[in-house]
């Protein structure tokens, strides 16, 4: 089983040469720690900057530099600002190659969930459903089950949702899976997580062909 | 040159009344337009519509109208750093249009550039598409998204000219130059006023023609949500 | 009657204080050299600056440089450069006070012609269809007639139109007129020109109410 | 960083062919891209639509290619300055589609952005909205426009780094960086190609994410058409 950075670990290897990445607020952000070294790629962030670099220094804290997270940021030297019209111009117009999110609850059709709950927790969309509105390739993060122990990965989602048939990707504590055919594909299982927990914990339709590896981390 | 200058934050805001709708520029606390803020909470002007990005914390930005009740209507994008916020929205004493970022920006734009409407895939099959026109280009359903209107934008740059000229700095950039020109008057605090001639035509993000009113703002606080630095 | 700098003079005072104003190729671009001094104005050039200033010495040319009609200038120091997006925001934001252009025909409705002559001249509306269907204050600048003498005010216009209900204002070599109620309205005579002249060289219907001042210059 | 440099024009324009949409920046002959107009000329690629705002003068620009009837469509606001231009399209020889000026700018950056269609005021009543859907906002008539598609946008800028970053000139700006990104694959030719970190992030026109190549233009003519100075 994973905990935070070993999902982030596992999504890192998604990340392809020359790829233009969003990362979004948890455990996506952690996914920047973990990209190899020799692969070319530059990290958006939909407040208005491309070119993301780490933290900065304490000394080097600076109130107009801040990712979507209102994190305290540094740019890089290939670094470029603009306002947020061209900033979802990047997102809509599929320029951005890889979307990386959390979600509360993921459906088997690839909908997803992650921006509210009605009646008790309203923060707001922010840009999630511009980005898995338009993005050619999302991966959600998550915790494969919630607090109270319930599936995350669902039939059809019960929470209002973000995004429709959108979802390419989940990396869990438990499972690599894609979707396929309105189902979720089994294509990895944790360290020494079974086929047969990972069933269990998914309340969706689950694909299981063959045998199922186990990640490289 | 049309000058647009005026000598204080009291000018700028002249005209304001209850009931207004305004934009407010800012990413977080990134940006905000403190100087008008503050200003809007002293006059005290009530049940007024708020466009902007976020709301706010509790003690700082738009907290402040929201402590003071004298918002009516937030249209935002993420409201999840108020908890006071939150509290008057679940109450149902404060009204709230919640609308992808994307969306809101290009609103903005829309407005600024005089387009009436635009379609976007953003929101589709979700509860912002409700009571919207959906339309399909190349087999994908977008959703019809309308102009805002608003009556004053009150926007942060980092630099202004007399002439209304403005350069935004690194990430405090995000939806200001967007809301110059997209409500009736438009309303302008900078870091630094100069004179005509200082900033380089090439440089200019929002060109003086977007801009009503223009001053130096009295001081910056610039607050920092989250400070994270290297271990 | 007023020569091509006539006109521009005349129309020159229609230039209020804090005016943002787009200037048309042919007699508008004279429009500039009479404005007076002690008005604050500034040129817009839909190509891309504001702040236009007048053509450059010899060896100020620069390629990079010119206004909508190609030709060389220089900026202001109040200047700024854009992409034609936000240039065509401006016109159609109607954040631009004044327009000025000319016309092939204007007809008592306020539509305009100025663009095309079927299967003759084609040379495109450029910038024209955007400004007329969005300025809230557009003059014309021309002459009354054409070259075979006919008159160029109109019921309606023969040609392909650029704009309807549009033109505010209609400055000639004979006189200043505006359009009410879908017709003419004579508000001023050119120097040494009488009502008579105009009228005749009026093809659409004319207002003349009461005494009929000659232009001041 | 991602490097977007490729060594020639004949590196930038491999995957070119017949029949293909092409972009080109510039207005009249101000910031249009020299070096890939003369590799197209060279390569004598046919049957091709280009969208530019003008289709340059009789022995320049787009000029090139007319002459060597190289282009079935021409999608353009004005083409005034082009007798041969004139000639072919009043024969029949060469289909055009003269557009607004400022619709032509946005549907460019509709297409950059992810917008399938707008609005606009301009053109209604005319030609141009013929065939086209008119829908009324706030009482007043207006036609919907969609974005632009095309195969391959050649746009030419003044500084641009390795990371496709770019950087315009005065009024050379115009067209250029709308079309960044608003076709399959982007070509920017530079005047001075510069190493990351030259460009100052904050001064930045393009980011590079809208470059798929970049190239240092061997020489720029930079014809002017009408040299007028001050007597």
């Amino acid at each position: 089983m994973l905990d935070k950075n070993g999902i982030a670990k596992r999504i890192a290897q998604e990340v392809q040469d020359g790829f233009y990445v969003n990362l979004g607020i948890g455990i996506p952000t952690l996914v920047a720690n973990y990209v190899r070294d020799d692969i070319e790629l530059e990290f958006q962030s939909e407040n208005g900057i491309l070119g993301m670099g780490p933290f900065p220094r304490e000394e080097d804290v600076d109130a107009d530099l801040i990712n979507a997270g209102k994190q305290t940021i540094t740019a890089l030297p290939s670094a470029s600002f603009f306002d947020s019209a061209l900033s979802f111009g990047m997102i809509r117009g599929q320029h951005v190659d890889l979307t990386i999110l959390g979600a509360m609850e993921v459906a088997q059709n690839g909908n997803i969930a992650n921006w509210k709950i009605p009646g008790k927790m309203v923060k707001g969309m922010g840009g999630a459903m511009d980005l898995v509105g338009s993005a050619k390739n999302i991966i959600v993060a998550m915790m494969h089950t919630n607090k109270a122990g319930d599936s995350k990965l669902l039939k059809t989602c019960s929470l209002p949702l973000t995004g429709v048939e959108c979802v390419t990707k989940i990396v869990t504590n438990l499972a690599v899976l894609d979707i396929v055919d309105k189902k979720f594909r089994l294509l990895e299982r944790a360290p020494g997580v079974s086929v047969e927990a990972i069933q269990q914990a998914t309340e969706g339709d689950l694909i299981v062909e063959g045998d199922i590896p186990e990640m490289k981390l | 040159m049309i000058n647009k200058t005026v000598n204080n934050v009291t000018e700028a805001l002249e005209g304001i009344h209850d009931g207004m709708t305004f934009m407010l520029g800012g990413f977080g606390l990134s940006g905000i337009p403190e100087n008008c803020i503050q200003e809007l909470v002293k006059r005290n002007v009530k049940d007024v519509t708020c466009i902007s990005n976020n709301a706010g914390v509790d003690d700082f930005g738009l907290g402040l109208l929201l402590k003071k009740k004298q918002i009516k209507k937030m249209i935002s994008s993420y409201v999840g750093e108020n908890a006071e916020f939150e509290r008057q929205m679940l109450s149902g004493e404060l009204e709230v249009d919640l609308i992808p970022q994307g969306t809101l920006a290009e609103r903005c734009r829309a407005a600024q550039n005089g387009i009436p409407a635009f379609y976007t895939p953003a929101g589709y099959g979700t509860e912002v598409a409700e009571g919207k026109e959906v339309r399909d280009f190349d087999g994908k359903p977008h959703i019809m998204e309308e102009a805002f209107k608003a009556d004053f934008a009150f926007v942060k740059a980092w630099k202004g000219d007399e002439a209304g000229n403005l350069i935004f700095k690194g990430t405090a950039r995000n939806f200001n130059p967007l809301m110059c020109g997209a409500a009736k008057v438009t309303v302008v605090e900078v870091e630094q006023l100069v004179k005509p001639g200082e900033l380089d035509p090439n440089f200019i993000h929002i060109p003086g023609i977007f801009v009503q009113r223009i001053f130096q703002g009295e001081k910056y606080e610039k607050r920092i949500e989250q400070r994270t630095t290297q271990s």
